[in-house]
């Protein structure tokens, strides 16, 4: 049982983080304007991604803490995954006609 | 005897000994799902007898009067993947021999009869091509594949027939499917097995098989005189379908005849096949179901057709013309051929082979 | 003193119970109902589980009686239906879900690793009191008409074809919901950060795994149910579409978001008892579990792969065939760890040496019971035979062999082999294991029946029922009088040994854990001074080294 | 009382307790501060993750939705005001921002700090709350609200309708004008449960503040301030999401 040694995050890269932040809501607001058909969705998911993964890595100080930390994002993110896609599956592939 | 005997005597006799331990087969599927049955019982039988004879035999042999200081051992390997493996493959076995049934009892054959059963709280309305219908009974031929089409008017239903081992869940808003050939005449029970409110216990009714020549004749005494065919070409007229589905050149609204089993593009590029899910949804949510080249101005008619409506309205467009049709109304009519089904507006139904405007509907 | 047929060792602390102990330290109901203490809250737990249990015994009772004759006779359909909901809630969201957990691990997780407490006790008491507030609104529920629902809230019939108690009941079950995911919570956190030193993750008791993989479902699947039954709740209200057909909704959405959680639900009910398993055939063949990783591991695997199953409760409620195949399959592997669970169990006593008390022979009794009842799951995991089986009293079945017959067994013997350090008394020996026995055989009464019944296709939830099928549902009513005896004998004698019977000792089993190393009735904070782990779990080598330095130890103070 | 070996007298036991260094804040079953601010910490994660799963069930609802009635979700998502999302997305980022910095501010023990961006935390939150609120009630008055008084004009007739017109909409048929009930039944058990969220939050803030102005949070002992950093950031991540997918993804 590690106990983790307490990284404190300072002002700059808050300060850094909000901007960048700032600069994807700016830029999912302007390529959403955009008609890029089949890309338009993927784009403002992958930026609200980064977004996230900012706040995740930075605010919520993931990137320095402990494995376990670590594993419960990732197992959340994955038990969301499954939830979605195994659903999805049933969804998806309903359409597909009988066998 | 039983006007002397005591009562626990009649209850002996009378009751104990006449009880059924195994469901009748009387369908071509039941022999294919019971030896499946048969098999995975045997091989739980094993099981349990593997695991009461390790108990037993080990509570004997090192019981601690006879084996005072127990031996520590850590586990082995082999052991543990040996049950893991064994019962792996037994269960893949399983997997692979229930899904080939799951998917015999879920693909009806082209050919089968068609009919269709409306689930409602808390009754079943079956109805047949030729217009009869009933209430919590299902008449059926044997030696015939019948395909059943179900649909619930308002909550969860189940039609299940264990003489056949089959049954379906019961949706509303949309249909579905499930097939089976009778083997054996004679009267099963029928259940709605999904829980469906107040009096789901009353929801039952009977499966009366019939060799073809008396379910020919129970379909020529119980006809209403009109098939459902003819209902839904009168509702087509009410609603003026005809005003789009004219086939004139300029139409509006795809022609329909032969439209049935043929396979469709959609405005969205999708292929689908016509079938009768397709049909009612596009009727009651035309929008999604746009055939490619037709503006998507078809009203929906979504709360203005119960159930019994769309499905006459599916099989009148069934007997328009279609080379679907053709198939399944030869196999159809060695049953009720003196049947009044067959006079809607397709009385050439047999053999006919050319297309479009015979059999649609005049301006 | 019946710890002498096991051990015959002087126990010097057996000749009371020690006057400072978790139960003693302060009286009063305010110290009870404001405790923090894991061992009372376990206490707590344990009477408000036994109320409820008695309530939808009660239930289950008037099942049985009304399914005496073919007709509804005894109540109206309607009542039948309200029955069986209550019924069907009570036993799964106030009995199953938290029974091992809230009250065995609860009382004993922090103890195993030797930690003074759960890591949240506030929490722990919180997940308490939403337990009883749920408790509360469904007796609410019960009292003020009844909800004809079923437990599993099938929408739309749910939302807009009942006009019975159903928002109450949601909100029960919700609330109930958030109880079950604090305590699974506090299990995580506390098996993962309040490990005593030495207590690496494979030195473990297997109850400890059984609960933390139980504990990862809580977490991960009930909040799910939780949103369903949120949006349930809307959708009957405000009239929101998501459920329903006419508004565009698609109600099997409902079951599939309800599924994600119901059907993980039924191991986070059973692998706490699996725990308790593991430890009784352990510390009764006086062997180490044989392959304890594969215990584990296999613990783990069932809540992994529990989780990639639940559509298998819909196959012919109309999901894609290809979405069928998928979720037959992963049923297929999610049945392998329990087999690997049974064998092992089976081989620990291979040259060990065995006692047959009253938890041991309830543990013999789930081996056999949870055997028939994985065995028939998988009867309705393989999609072909499914169709004829499901929904009908195979089901019923089933599901009641591996809850009841499973579950319900390992509790009883969790409860008995527990009871010694719970309480630091003993209960009548001869009388319990008699019990055992009369629970299996009128287990076994009640429900094999009903597995034909469900061959021959009688259909669950059937107030009335065609009569061919009365002669089977007269066996089993006859013996469900018999089970209900089987559970008020345990009821009454161990009310009895509360006052009368014999005072345990520490360690009246000679068991491994770390729990058994203190006294009994442990004292609040557990251990005088926090125990370090040297040894494997289950090193009944370990014990006998221990027992031969204290007896030195007391000989030579006696001198 | 003889016991077995984890046992030692109670006199050592107390020994051993006498020489640790016991801040008030660490509660007796725990080892040390560490154990204590790691456990608290963990706890929290898992109750993101709940969280996690919860907001998961109304994702699944959403997309599942998204792919059967695409058209009414693009006309339902043009009725949302993108100024306004834009708005809301950029003050929660600020908020976020300012509880980062607060946390901050705790760790290195920065009292007036601390209380100042607590403040700017919860004014932006009721801000983020106060914007929701106009959104909220434009929909309910363009009868938006799923249930008996939906209204589907903007749908059935888009040159009637302000957001309709700008967005270019065609009008939609009818059964498909009515699955849009779907869309914001969803928008509003989405942003709803989101905006309950941030109430709850809000009245922690609240509760905060009073007590960071007595220093509660600067001598040492941050976690409640922590925790609540990540459940507020957590409300962040969502809405970033709820803001892709119920504004942004159909707007083009």
């Amino acid at each position: 049982m590690s106990e983790h040694t307490h990284t404190v995050v300072g002002p700059r890269i808050y300060v850094t983080i909000l901007l960048a932040l700032l600069l994807g809501t700016a830029l999912t607001v302007w390529a959403s304007f955009i008609d890029l058909g089949f890309w338009n969705p993927i784009i403002a998911l992958a930026i609200a991604s980064t977004k996230a993964l900012l706040v995740l890595l930075y605010f919520m100080h993931v990137k320095y803490s402990t494995n376990l930390t670590k594993l419960a994002v990732v197992g959340a993110i994955f038990m969301f995954t499954v939830l979605v896609s195994l659903t999805l599956a049933d969804y998806i592939s309903r359409a597909w006609g009988s066998w | 005897m039983d006007h002397t005997s005591p009562i626990l005597w009649q209850f002996l006799v009378k009751w104990m000994t006449n009880f059924p331990l195994f469901p009748t087969e009387a369908s071509t599927i039941a022999p294919n799902v019971d030896a499946l049955l048969i098999f995975m019982t045997l091989v739980s039988l094993i099981g349990l007898v593997a695991v009461f004879v390790l108990i037993v035999t080990f509570s004997i042999l090192y019981n601690k009067k006879r084996h005072p200081v127990a031996i520590q051992m850590e586990g082995s390997t082999v052991l543990e993947a040996t049950w893991t493996l064994i019962p792996l493959a037994l269960f893949m076995v399983m997997f692979v021999w229930g899904s080939i049934i799951y998917f015999r009892i879920f693909t009806p054959p082209t050919n089968a009869l068609n009919i269709y059963v409306v689930g409602k709280q808390w009754i079943w309305k079956s109805e047949y091509a030729g217009g009869q219908h009933e209430i919590n009974s299902l008449h059926v031929p044997t030696g015939r594949a019948v395909q059943l089409t179900l649909i619930s008017q308002d909550v969860f239903h189940s039609f299940s027939i264990p003489a056949f081992r089959v049954k379906r869940e019961v949706i509303p808003g949309r249909y579905t499917t499930v097939w089976f050939e009778a083997t054996k005449p004679g009267t099963y029970r029928l259940f709605c097995t999904q829980y469906c409110g107040k009096d789901h216990s009353h929801m039952d009714g009977e499966v009366v098989v019939q060799t073809p020549e008396e379910y020919r004749k129970w379909l020529a005494n119980s006809t209403s005189g009109t098939s459902l065919a003819q209902n839904g070409e009168r509702l087509f007229a009410s609603l003026s379908c005809n005003a789009c589905h004219n086939a004139r050149p300029d139409a509006r609204g795809p022609n329909l005849p032969r439209v049935f089993g043929s396979k469709l593009t959609l405005t969205s590029g999708e292929k689908i096949i016509a079938d009768d899910a397709y049909l009612r949804q596009s009727i009651l949510n035309p929008s999604q179901h746009t055939i490619q080249g037709y503006a998507p101005i078809m009203p929906t008619y979504q709360g203005q057709i119960s159930e019994e409506g769309v499905i006459d309205l599916i099989e009148y467009i069934k007997n328009l013309d279609s080379d679907y049709r053709i198939q399944q109304t030869q196999s159809v009519t060695d049953l009720p051929p003196d049947n009044s089904g067959k006079t809607g507006p397709s009385p050439s139904a047999t053999g006919v082979k050319e297309p479009v405007s015979k059999g649609s509907v005049k301006p | 003193m019946s710890a002498s047929t096991l051990v015959s060792l002087p126990d010097s602390s057996a000749v009371g119970i020690p006057e400072d102990n978790y139960i003693s330290r302060e009286y009063g109901l305010k110290s009870w109902l404001l405790t923090q203490d894991h061992k009372r809250i376990a206490v707590l737990y344990m009477i408000s589980l036994v109320f409820f249990f008695l309530i939808g015994g009660i239930m289950a009772g008037l099942i049985r009686l009304e399914l005496l004759t073919p007709q509804s006779d005894l109540m109206s359909s309607d009542t039948y239906n309200k029955v069986f909901t209550m019924h069907g809630v009570i036993m799964v969201f106030l009995f199953l879900v938290p029974s091992v957990p809230a009250t065995l691990g609860n009382f004993l997780i922090p103890m195993m690793i030797g930690a003074k407490d759960m890591a949240l006790p506030k929490i722990n008491l919180l997940s308490w009191y939403l337990y009883i507030f749920g408790g509360i609104l469904v007796l609410y529920t019960l009292v003020s008409g009844g909800v004809d629902t079923g437990w599993t809230f099938t929408t739309p019939l749910s939302t807009h074809y009942l006009n019975t108690k159903v928002m109450s009941t949601c909100m029960a079950v919700f609330i109930a919901g958030f109880s079950s995911i604090f305590t699974g919570l506090n299990f995580l956190v506390t098996i993962h950060k309040m490990r005593a030193p030495g207590m690496t993750w494979f030195r473990l008791p297997l109850f400890v795994w059984a609960n933390y993989a139980a504990a990862v479902q809580m977490v991960l699947a009930t909040p799910v149910v939780a949103i369903a039954l949120v949006l349930l709740m809307l959708e009957r209200t405000i009239g929101i579409g998501v459920f329903d057909p006419t508004k565009g909704g698609d109600p099997l959405l409902f079951q599939h978001l309800f599924w994600f959680y119901s059907h993980p639900a039924v191991y986070i009910m059973i692998l706490p008892g699996m725990g308790v398993i593991s430890e009784v055939i352990s510390t009764y063949s006086r062997k180490r579990v044989f392959g304890y990783t594969a215990v584990a591991y296999s613990s783990v695997a069932i809540a992994v792969f529990g989780f990639f199953v639940w559509a298998h409760h819909m196959f012919i409620m109309g999901i894609s065939n290809y979405a069928v195949l998928v979720f037959s399959l992963l049923t297929m592997l999610v049945a392998v760890p329990s087999a690997i669970k049974i064998f092992n169990w089976a081989f620990t006593l291979y040259k060990g040496s065995i006692t047959f008390e009253a938890p041991m022979l309830y543990a013999f009794g789930f081996m056999g019971l949870f055997t028939i009842g994985g065995m028939t799951g998988v009867f309705l995991g393989s999609a072909g035979t499914d169709i004829h089986l499901t929904e009908t009293y195979f089901i019923v079945a089933h599901f009641h062999f591996v809850m009841v017959g499973g579950m319900l067994m390992a509790f009883l013997a969790g409860i008995h082999f527990w009871w010694p350090k719970i309480t630091g008394r003993m209960y009548p020996e001869k009388l319990s294991q008699m019990a055992a026995v009369v629970t299996f055989i009128g287990f076994n009464l009640t429900f094999f029946p009903q597995f034909i019944l469900g061959m021959l296709g009688m259909p669950r939830r059937y107030a009335s029922y065609p009569p061919e099928f009365q002669v089977l549902n007269v066996f089993s009513t006859a013996g469900a009088t018999i089970l209900g005896i089987g559970y008020l004998i345990p009821v009454l004698y161990l009310l009895w040994s509360l006052k009368y019977g014999e005072v345990a000792g520490d360690n009246p089993w000679q068991a491994t854990g770390l729990e058994w190393q203190t006294q009994s009735p442990p004292l609040t904070e557990n251990f005088i001074e926090p125990p370090i782990m040297d040894h494997e779990a289950y090193d009944y080598a370990w014990l006998d080294r221990k027992n031969r330095e204290r007896q030195k130890g007391e000989v030579s103070n006696a001198e | 009382m003889p016991n077995s070996q984890p046992v030692a007298p109670v006199d050592s036991s107390l020994a051993a307790e006498a020489h640790h260094e016991h801040p008030t804040y660490l509660r007796h079953h725990f080892h040390s501060v560490a154990q204590q601010a790691d456990t608290a910490n963990f706890a929290m994660w898992l109750f993101l993750v709940t969280e996690v799963m919860f907001f998961g069930g109304l994702f699944t609802a959403y997309l599942v939705y998204r792919n059967w009635y695409f058209p009414a979700f693009v006309a339902g998502s043009h009725q949302l005001n993108v100024v306004w999302g834009t708005l809301n997305t950029v003050v929660l980022i600020l908020s976020s921002f300012t509880m980062a910095m607060g946390v901050w501010c705790a760790e290195t023990r920065r009292k007036n700090g601390l209380v100042l961006c607590l403040a700017l935390t919860f004014i932006l939150g009721l801000g983020f709350l106060g914007i929701k609120s106009i959104e909220y009630s434009e929909k309910i008055e363009k009868h938006h609200v799923p249930g008996i008084q939906y209204s589907l004009s903007s749908f059935l007739d888009p040159a009637s309708d302000k957001e309709a017109t700008a967005a270019g909409d065609k009008p939609l048929s009818l059964d498909m004008a009515r699955h849009t009930e779907v869309y914001f039944s969803l928008y509003f058990a989405m942003t709803g449960m989101h905006a309950l969220h941030m109430i709850v939050g809000i009245g922690v803030l609240a509760y905060m503040i009073f007590r960071a102005r007595s220093g509660a949070y600067t001598s040492g002992h941050v976690t409640f301030v922590e925790n609540f950093g990540l459940y507020w950031h957590f409300v962040d991540i969502i809405w970033i999401y709820l803001f892709a997918l119920l504004y942004l993804i159909s707007r083009h």
